[in-house]
This record gives C-alpha cells, sequence and structure tokens, in this order.
C-alpha cells in the first residue's frame, strides 16, 4: 500500500532558518522533509511519509494573519497530502497560535485529518484545543523525542479512521469530550494515591476538572471610553414587539440581532421580553429595565462613550452555561469584533 | 410550602393537607415551572432530580419549595443544572413502556414515596 | 456568554442580577443589578427615579471597563 | 478493632443433592434453597439457576449481588439488625466464600434495569461476570406493593447468602488477611507521624427502592455517625437499592469496599486509616446541609488530615458530595472524591448536577450515558421485556438479531462510585 502523504507546518526556528530575526519570513514550501520532520518520518514508519513542509516566520503569520492563512493554505491544498501535522510549538505563544490557526483551516477546508502539539499553557491549546486534536507536549524543544511519536501515532489513527481514545490514552489535551477507558488501577486506589499526593503537597491531576470553573483571562480595560463603541448584549430576551424571529422563551435555539439606530428609549410599544424565567411584566412596560438604551444614548450625546454600537444581541439563555448559547455568543463575538466594537454591555436577569 | 407535581397520585394523598400546584406537564416542564417559581422567590427544599430514576424513564416529579422574600441564589444554581441535566438522558415514551399501565403505576407510587420521604423531613 | 465575549478579545462587563451566578460562569468585571424581573429598574420609584438608578449602574459599567482587572471584580 | 477474613476460594458452582464445597466448587441443592426462599409468603415462585465466568449467560434484571460469608469467631454474626440480631460486628473471624455470588434478579417495578453479560462486551463492565454466580429468580404473589416485595426480595438474597455462608463455616481458608483499626488514641500514639486520614461514604438514602441499612435502621433517619471499616465487612451496611443499575452499590460493594481495603493496605505505612464515617443523600435538602455538615464536624473532631468521599447514585447525591466536599475542605481537611458521569452519549455535556472549585480531587468511574451494544447470548436468566424501556435502553435497543444497544448505565456495577472498576474517563 502507498504510503499516506503528510505535510507538516514549521516555523522559522524550526526549520532551523534562525531565531527572532528572520520571524519576519513569509511562507514557503519545501520538497521533503526539514528539521524535526526527521523525528516524524521515523515514527510514521511504513505507513506514511512527509512529502513537502510549508515554513513561515511567527511575526509573519500573526502580523499578516488573512495572507498568511491563504498562502500556507494553498501550499498545503498543492500537495494533495493525507495528513496535515502543525508543530510540535512547545511553549512558544505565537507559533503555537499559527499552529492551532492553520490546523484547523486545513481540517475545515480539505477535510483531512490533523494533528499538532504544543504545551498545555501555550496560548495557542486554550484557543484551538477543542477544534483539533493537539498532544500535550513538554514546554521546550527537548521533549521533542517525545511528542513526535504521540502526534505521528494520533495522525494515523484518524486518517485510518480508528476510535480516537481518551486524552488519557492518546496523549492530546483534554477538549471537553469524555471519552471512557480502562484504568490500570481501580478507581478506589487511584482515590488513595490521589489523596497521598494532594496530602504531600505533591502535584496531582484530577480525573474531572470542575467544568465550571474554566476561566478566561480579563482583557485590558478601554484606555479613552469617550472614544469606545459599546455593544449590548443580554440574556434577558428583550425583542422587538411581537417577538418578530420568535425567540423561544426557554431553552432558546436561537439569539437576535437588532437595529436600534436611531431608538434613544424603549417603550411598551416598541419592545418587549421573550424570557420564560422570569415575571416579564416589568420589562414589557419598559425594556430600558433591562438593555439600558435610553442612558447609554444620553451617555454617547454627552461624550462620555464614543457611540452606541447599532445592533444589540439577546438570548433568553439563563445564566448558567449550555452548549448552545456558548455555540453562538461565539458566532455573535466574532461579529461584533469585526465591526470594531470595543467594549461589551452584558446584561442579565 | 407548595408541592409542585405531575403526579395525580401525590394530588389525591395530599389534596386536603397541602398546598399544590398539579400540572398535567413533562417532568422536564415541572422543573422549568419551578425554576419560575424560584424567580419569583420561592427557595427550594427538596431536589429537584430526587431518585436515582432517570429523567427520561420516570415521567413524574414532585418539588416542595417554599415562598421567601429575597431571590434564593443556591435554588437558582441548582435548579438550572438540574434542567440542564435532563437534556442527557432520551426521553422515553410513556407507551412505550412494556407494561404502560403496571409502569406508569409504579413511577407514580416511587415518586409518591420520595415526597413522602421529604415529608417526614420537612415536619 | 460573557467567556466568549471576553476570549473574542472584547472586555465585557456584566451587570446582573446574582453575583454568584455570574461568578460561576465565569465573568471578570461585574456589577450587581437590581432584581430579576428589572436589572436595571425599579417600577416601585417613578420613572425619573429610575432613570437615576439606570444611569448608576451604567456609570459603574463603565468604571468597570476602564479599571485594569487581573481576577475576578465585582464593582460594587 | 481487628478482624480476620479467611477466603475458601471459589472455582466452580454446582447443582447437587448435597449442599457443600468440595475442592474449591460449590455444590447448592435447589430444593433446600427454594424452600428457603419460599418460606416468606409474599413469594410466590423461585427459580435458581447458574452463572459462571465465560458462559453465554445474560442476567437481567439483576436486583441485589452478595457474598457468602459467614462469622466463625467474634461478636455477632453476619448482617446484624437486619438478617440477624444487632449485635456488634467487625471483630474476630470472618470466613469469605470468594469467587461466588448470589444474585437476586426478577422485576420489583415495570422498568427495572440491571444486566450482567457473563462473556463478551458487557463482561467488561461488569465485576459479576467474574463470579460463579447463584442466581434467584423470584416471582411475588399477587398484588404486593412495592416496598414489600423490595422487601421480599432484599430478604431473600441475605438468607440465602447466609445459609451458603455457613458451609464455610468448618473449612480451612486458603488465604487469610487481618484487618485492625486501633483506638484513637492508640492510633496517634502508633503512628505519630503519618495523615490521619478517614472514609466518608455516602449512602443512598431516598425512599422506596432507594435505600440502605446500617444494622437494620433505615439510613434516612440517620445523623452522619462513626463505624469500624472491618464492620462493613460482616454485612453492617445492606443495599435496598434497586435503581440506577451502573452506579448503585450492591451488598457485595458493601461487603468488599475497595476503599476501605485500599486505604487498609496504605494503614501504618503512609497514612493512619481512623475509621469510617457514614452520612446519607437524603431528598430534603436542608437533611444534606444537616449530613454534610456533621460530616464536617465529625473529620474536625476526629483531627483528620485527609478523606476520600464516595457517592451513590444519580442526580441528587451529587448535591450531597458537593456539600461534603466542600465544607469538608473548609475544616482544613484535604478531599478526594470518587463520582461517575453523565457527559451525554457524545460525552460533551455537563455531567454532574453540582459542582464548587473545591472538588479539585475527583476520580470517575466512567461517563454512564457512553452507548455499547451487548452481543445476543445463548441464554437469559430472567427477562429481556424491560430492555427498551430501561434507563439507557431506547426504543429498538433489542435488535432482532438479538444484540443490545444500550448505555452502559445499564450494566450492573459499571461505572460504580466506590471505585471498584478501572473503568474511567478523560
Amino acid at each position: 500500500m502507498a504510503k499516506l502523504k503528510v505535510v507538516h507546518y514549521l516555523n522559522q526556528f524550526f526549520a532551523q532558518i534562525g531565531g527572532e530575526e528572520m520571524a519576519h519570513i513569509a511562507p514557503e514550501l519545501r520538497q521533503g522533509v526539514v528539521g524535526p520532520g526527521l523525528a516524524f518520518n521515523q515514527a510514521f514508519g511504513d505507513e506514511a511519509e512527509i512529502v513537502a513542509t510549508v515554513i513561515c516566520g511567527d511575526s509573519y503569520f500573526n502580523e499578516n494573519l488573512e495572507d498568511a492563512k491563504a498562502k500556507v493554505l494553498e501550499m498545503v491544498k498543492s500537495q494533495n497530502p493525507d495528513i496535515f501535522v502543525a508543530g510540535p510549538a512547545f511553549n512558544a505563544g505565537r507559533y503555537g497560535v499559527a499552529c492551532g490557526t492553520m490546523a484547523e483551516l486545513i481540517k475545515n477546508e480539505l477535510n483531512i485529518p490533523v494533528v499538532s502539539g504544543m504545551y498545555i499553557e501555550n496560548p495557542g491549546a486554550d484557543m484551538f484545543k477543542q477544534a483539533v486534536y493537539m498532544i500535550s507536549t513538554r514546554d521546550s524543544a527537548t521533549g521533542m523525542r517525545d511528542a513526535a511519536p504521540k502526534m505521528a501515532a494520533l495522525a494515523l489513527k484518524l486518517a485510518k479512521g480508528e476510535k480516537v481514545g481518551s486524552s488519557a490514552e492518546d496523549f492530546y489535551i483534554p477538549n471537553g469530550t469524555r471519552v471512557n477507558f480502562f484504568e490500570e488501577e481501580r478507581g478506589s486506589k487511584r482515590a488513595v494515591n490521589m489523596l497521598l499526593k494532594k496530602l504531600g503537597g505533591k502535584p496531582f491531576v484530577t480525573e474531572f476538572p470542575m467544568p465550571d470553573f474554566d476561566r478566561v483571562e480579563p482583557n485590558p480595560a478601554i484606555k479613552d471610553i469617550t472614544k469606545a463603541k459599546i455593544a449590548i448584549v443580554t440574556s434577558g430576551g428583550i425583542v422587538p414587539k411581537g417577538n418578530p424571529d420568535r425567540i423561544e422563551s426557554s431553552s432558546a435555539q436561537k439569539y437576535g440581532k437588532y437595529d436600534i439606530e436611531g431608538l434613544t428609549d424603549l417603550t411598551e410599544a416598541s419592545h418587549e421580553t421573550a424570557h420564560g424565567g422570569y415575571d416579564p411584566v416589568y420589562a414589557n412596560q419598559d425594556s430600558d429595565r433591562v438593555i439600558p438604551v435610553d442612558v447609554l444614548r444620553e451617555f454617547e450625546s454627552q461624550g462620555k462613550i464614543g457611540s452606541l454600537h447599532r445592533y444589540f444581541y439577546t438570548t433568553t439563555g439563563n445564566g448558567t452555561s449550555v452548549a448552545s448559547s456558548k455555540a453562538f455568543a461565539e458566532e455573535f463575538s466574532a461579529e461584533l469584533r469585526n465591526d470594531g466594537v470595543d467594549a461589551v454591555i452584558l446584561t442579565s436577569t | 410550602m407548595l408541592c409542585i407535581t405531575n403526579n395525580k397520585l401525590v394530588l389525591d394523598e395530599y389534596k386536603n393537607t397541602l398546598n399544590i400546584e398539579y400540572y398535567d406537564i413533562p417532568l422536564k416542564d415541572i422543573l422549568i415551572k419551578t425554576r419560575d417559581k424560584i424567580h419569583e422567590h420561592y427557595k427550594l427544599l427538596t431536589h429537584p432530580l430526587s431518585g436515582s430514576i432517570k429523567p427520561g424513564e420516570t415521567p413524574y416529579k414532585t418539588i416542595f419549595i417554599e415562598k421567601g422574600n429575597k431571590l434564593d441564589m443556591d435554588s437558582v444554581i441548582l435548579i438550572e443544572n438540574c434542567i440542564n441535566m435532563c437534556n442527557n438522558f432520551e426521553i422515553i415514551d410513556k407507551s412505550k413502556y412494556l407494561n404502560p399501565e403496571k409502569s406508569i403505576q409504579d413511577f407514580e407510587i416511587i415518586d409518591l414515596s420520595l415526597a413522602k420521604s421529604a415529608l417526614s423531613s420537612i415536619h | 456568554m460573557v467567556k466568549e465575549i471576553e476570549r473574542a478579545g472584547i472586555p465585557v462587563v456584566h451587570l446582573c442580577t446574582v453575583v454568584p451566578i455570574s461568578l460561576t460562569v465565569g465573568a471578570n468585571r461585574i456589577v450587581p443589578a437590581i432584581a430579576i424581573p428589572y436589572p436595571l429598574g425599579n417600577p416601585a420609584v417613578s420613572m425619573e427615579e429610575e432613570k437615576v438608578i439606570r444611569r448608576n449602574i451604567c456609570e459603574k459599567a463603565l468604571v468597570a471597563l476602564t479599571t485594569e482587572v487581573t481576577e475576578q471584580t465585582v464593582f460594587e | 478493632m481487628k478482624l480476620e477474613l479467611g477466603y475458601i476460594l471459589i472455582k466452580d458452582i454446582q447443582f447437587s443433592n448435597v449442599s457443600k464445597v468440595e475442592n474449591g466448587t460449590l455444590f447448592v441443592n435447589q430444593d433446600e434453597i427454594k424452600a428457603l426462599v419460599l418460606e416468606d409468603e409474599n413469594i410466590a415462585s423461585c427459580e435458581l439457576d447458574l452463572a459462571r465466568p465465560g458462559e453465554s449467560i445474560r442476567i437481567t434484571p439483576v436486583k441485589d449481588v452478595i457474598e457468602p460469608r459467614v462469622k466463625v469467631e467474634g461478636t455477632g454474626s453476619i448482617f446484624p439488625g437486619t438478617l440477624n440480631k444487632v449485635e456488634t460486628v467487625g471483630n474476630g473471624k470472618t470466613h469469605v466464600l470468594k469467587g461466588c455470588a448470589v444474585v437476586t434478579a426478577g422485576k420489583v417495578v415495570g422498568f427495572q434495569e440491571g444486566i450482567i453479560d457473563m462473556v463478551g462486551e458487557g463482561a467488561k463492565y461488569t465485576p459479576f461476570s467474574q463470579l460463579n454466580n447463584l442466581v434467584l429468580v423470584m416471582n411475588p404473589v399477587d398484588g404486593l406493593k412495592p416496598h414489600e416485595h423490595e422487601k421480599s426480595l432484599r430478604m431473600a438474597g441475605l438468607k440465602v447468602a447466609a445459609h451458603i455462608g455457613e458451609l464455610a463455616r468448618n473449612l480451612t481458608p486458603c488465604e487469610t488477611e487481618v484487618f485492625e483499626t486501633p483506638s484513637i488514641s492508640e492510633g496517634i500514639k502508633m503512628y505519630p507521624n503519618l495523615p490521619r486520614v478517614a472514609y466518608v461514604q455516602m449512602l443512598q438514602s431516598q425512599g422506596l427502592l432507594h435505600d440502605t441499612y446500617v444494622y437494620g435502621v433505615d439510613a434516612k433517619q440517620t445523623l452522619s455517625t462513626l463505624i469500624y471499616p472491618t464492620e462493613i465487612m460482616d454485612g453492617a451496611i445492606i443495599s435496598g437499592n434497586c435503581v440506577s443499575a451502573c452506579d448503585k452499590n450492591t451488598t457485595y460493594h458493601h461487603l468488599n469496599n475497595p476503599v476501605v481495603h485500599d486505604l487498609f493496605a496504605e494503614h501504618g505505612k503512609t497514612l493512619n486509616f481512623v475509621c469510617t464515617i457514614l452520612t446519607n443523600e437524603n431528598v430534603f435538602l436542608m437533611d444534606k446541609e444537616r449530613s454534610s455538615d456533621w460530616s464536617a464536624k465529625l473529620s474536625e473532631m476526629l483531627g483528620l488530615d485527609g478523606v476520600i468521599i464516595s457517592q451513590e447514585g444519580f442526580g441528587n447525591p451529587d448535591t450531597d458530595l458537593i456539600m461534603n466536599c466542600k465544607k469538608i475542605e473548609a475544616k482544613g481537611v484535604k478531599t478526594v472524591i470518587i463520582t461517575d458521569e453523565y457527559a451525554g452519549r457524545d460525552g460533551k455535556s455537563q455531567s454532574l448536577a453540582d459542582a464548587d472549585a473545591a472538588a479539585d480531587a475527583v476520580v470517575t468511574g466512567g461517563n454512564a450515558n457512553e452507548v455499547v451494544v451487548l452481543p445476543k447470548l445463548d441464554k437469559v436468566i430472567g427477562s429481556l421485556d424491560w430492555v427498551d424501556t430501561c434507563a439507557g435502553g431506547f426504543d429498538g435497543s433489542l435488535a432482532k438479531d438479538g444484540t443490545i444497544t444500550v448505555e452502559i448505565q445499564a450494566i450492573t456495577g459499571a461505572t460504580n462510585e466506590l471505585g471498584f472498576n478501572k473503568l474511567s474517563a478523560r
């Protein structure tokens, strides 16, 4: 059987072109293996081989994102590969983001198996761990010998359509999907061992991270609020009178986006709430009680804020996170960012 | 104290002694009803997912709540988590029970017994 | 929802009636609101007084957005 | 308190004219057992069957699994307060017929669940596939109420297990193991430098078909209390719980509580296993607050450094688990909790009904919603009628070719929250 074709993505450093001083280089395609690719080819054995390597400087990638994405995608596509491997990026932040970005893009565009690898604290890990499989590596290039076989093995598994095991078995960074497997010790023994480590102040790994407590770092404060464009988002279910999009009163399967251009006050005649979780009388009388359009317009005219964004977004989510509210929040957050919104006021009932 | 239930047996047993709101609605909707009450400052007295019978399996649910003067945050969080949990289970169509009459009766009795067990603590 | 907005790189202030929920869902800048059915109002007082309440909360929201924070912070 | 367990290893089980144990084979006289079961006038009929490891047999719906034991020295007798008089156990010597069990099966309620497959995919998930099982399939007299029915089956299982246990009274054990818990003050003197650890065991106690008995007392009417771990090995705790097959603790699990055994294994070496704290899982939220307050208070009074907390069941007990964890951690006592998950068939959903940042050390028995396909087996002991409507089964679960597609929550003991199994999830 012919070997599966692999394209490998590297930055300038791992391609042995140079360090930070060469981080500006544009994407380039080389046939065959470069640098760490050798370790991958060894690990792939008879089953697959790296046919080409795409190299891009980390600064170039992050500063010319759209251009770099398009070029790298084109180069990868030109090789018609079966598998795409990016990195490993270890603790290199921009490299990690580039690996994650390309792996996700290629998975979606070319519909082939992709694998990356990086240190769990690499910012790229948090950003892309749910989108693509990412092998958990050490924090420096000394982990290459360990990482390459794991990445190769998972890539082959994906390429052959085999069932991927749990993160503990296949060594990827936990991605939120729970997979069963058989441990070596029974649960009670694992509990005793975990307790002994905890008592001894030694590191231990919980088998079930409490899900609600994953945190996002706060973004920097707005430097000049008088120039900022501010958008309103609410989980209070405020919609134009008559609920034109039929937003459901609970466990909403969609969200609303509504134009408030020229509106200085919401009234009983103009807006109401679609939320089913609380007494709607007060919000129906005056929806400013849930989304403060009147006051923010006032601030806008007084120059206290730069401007109020033309649209507000609404859901009837009930405060706690459900998978769907998360999904559409991701969608409209990207929209807000593209519309140049500087800050969001989110109101919940 | 207010009892929210979709179990006729609970209604029959306690209609003369307890304050009961009976609704002929699915289990998850009983939880949602309860959530709405919590937003009117009721506090949960019993666990919304009482009983280890899975939400998709038994159609019956009885929950006890009590009116307070402010929003009880523990209740809000618990009821929301429980409503979310319901989504993880396939809802079994009552008519698909092997012996529908007997099964339904069993579920009614078990739900009543869980309610009784809670009431014996409350009183 | 608040985490996804923050993750997109946009600073967000959460005006929320139930602060523990806001903490649980991972908001970093939190301003407590009035009550579930009317987070930014109070039907018990006149419309003018209500607007004062709303203005105060919005002022706090602007303070929150312009304050650097390193952890979850409630702006009382 | 000191208990010696003497194990008589059972490698086969047979029906015979005389009940006895010989060369590792357990011989059972059917008529004798039936007569014993039918002493209870609420039981109309009783069929016996055998199921050995590797045989193409499916047992369902399973109610309880019980290991035959007999007390040969020390105070009290096996299953005190339920089957026998209420006298303290946990000391002296107890003989165990290791490698076999009494399995009670038969419908208690219309939807009951619980599968033990002796071979194939399903056998991997239940520890009882490794045992030589004597299965009792019992039918009640007409019109018997569910709680009376449950009680009859529960008592029948205990009676038969104790009866078979008696066969071991005069045998010489193949192996022995000694478990000893010193008094609090002795323990401090003996192990001044070892961390003081206790086991907090949460007992299912919600009501009909969800009950556990401690020396015959219904656990829902108890305050959190202390017990010597060896008392549990003599049947101080028995199961009256019929629901949530994958994470209910059968009487077999209680007798062989793995946390107790694994803490004893480290006792005097890396830790000082002080005692077991029993607490419950009631429906009433104020009971939960009270019980968890008490387990935290007891942890504090005992001057503990760490505890392991185990759970039983789904949903409601998650709240007790988190309350216990949070309150015990708040006393400065380190905790590890054992639970299981309901993360949906795709593994992507939030899977506990309650959560808290204090629960930073969790052991999981796996995702109970994960789907498995069980092969058609040659013989079914009990009845497959219920499969389409069990928890984890669904309309069409039972295919024409005899295979069953179910979530593993239908399999007895699959995601045990005492940590009995190797199954886990990440």
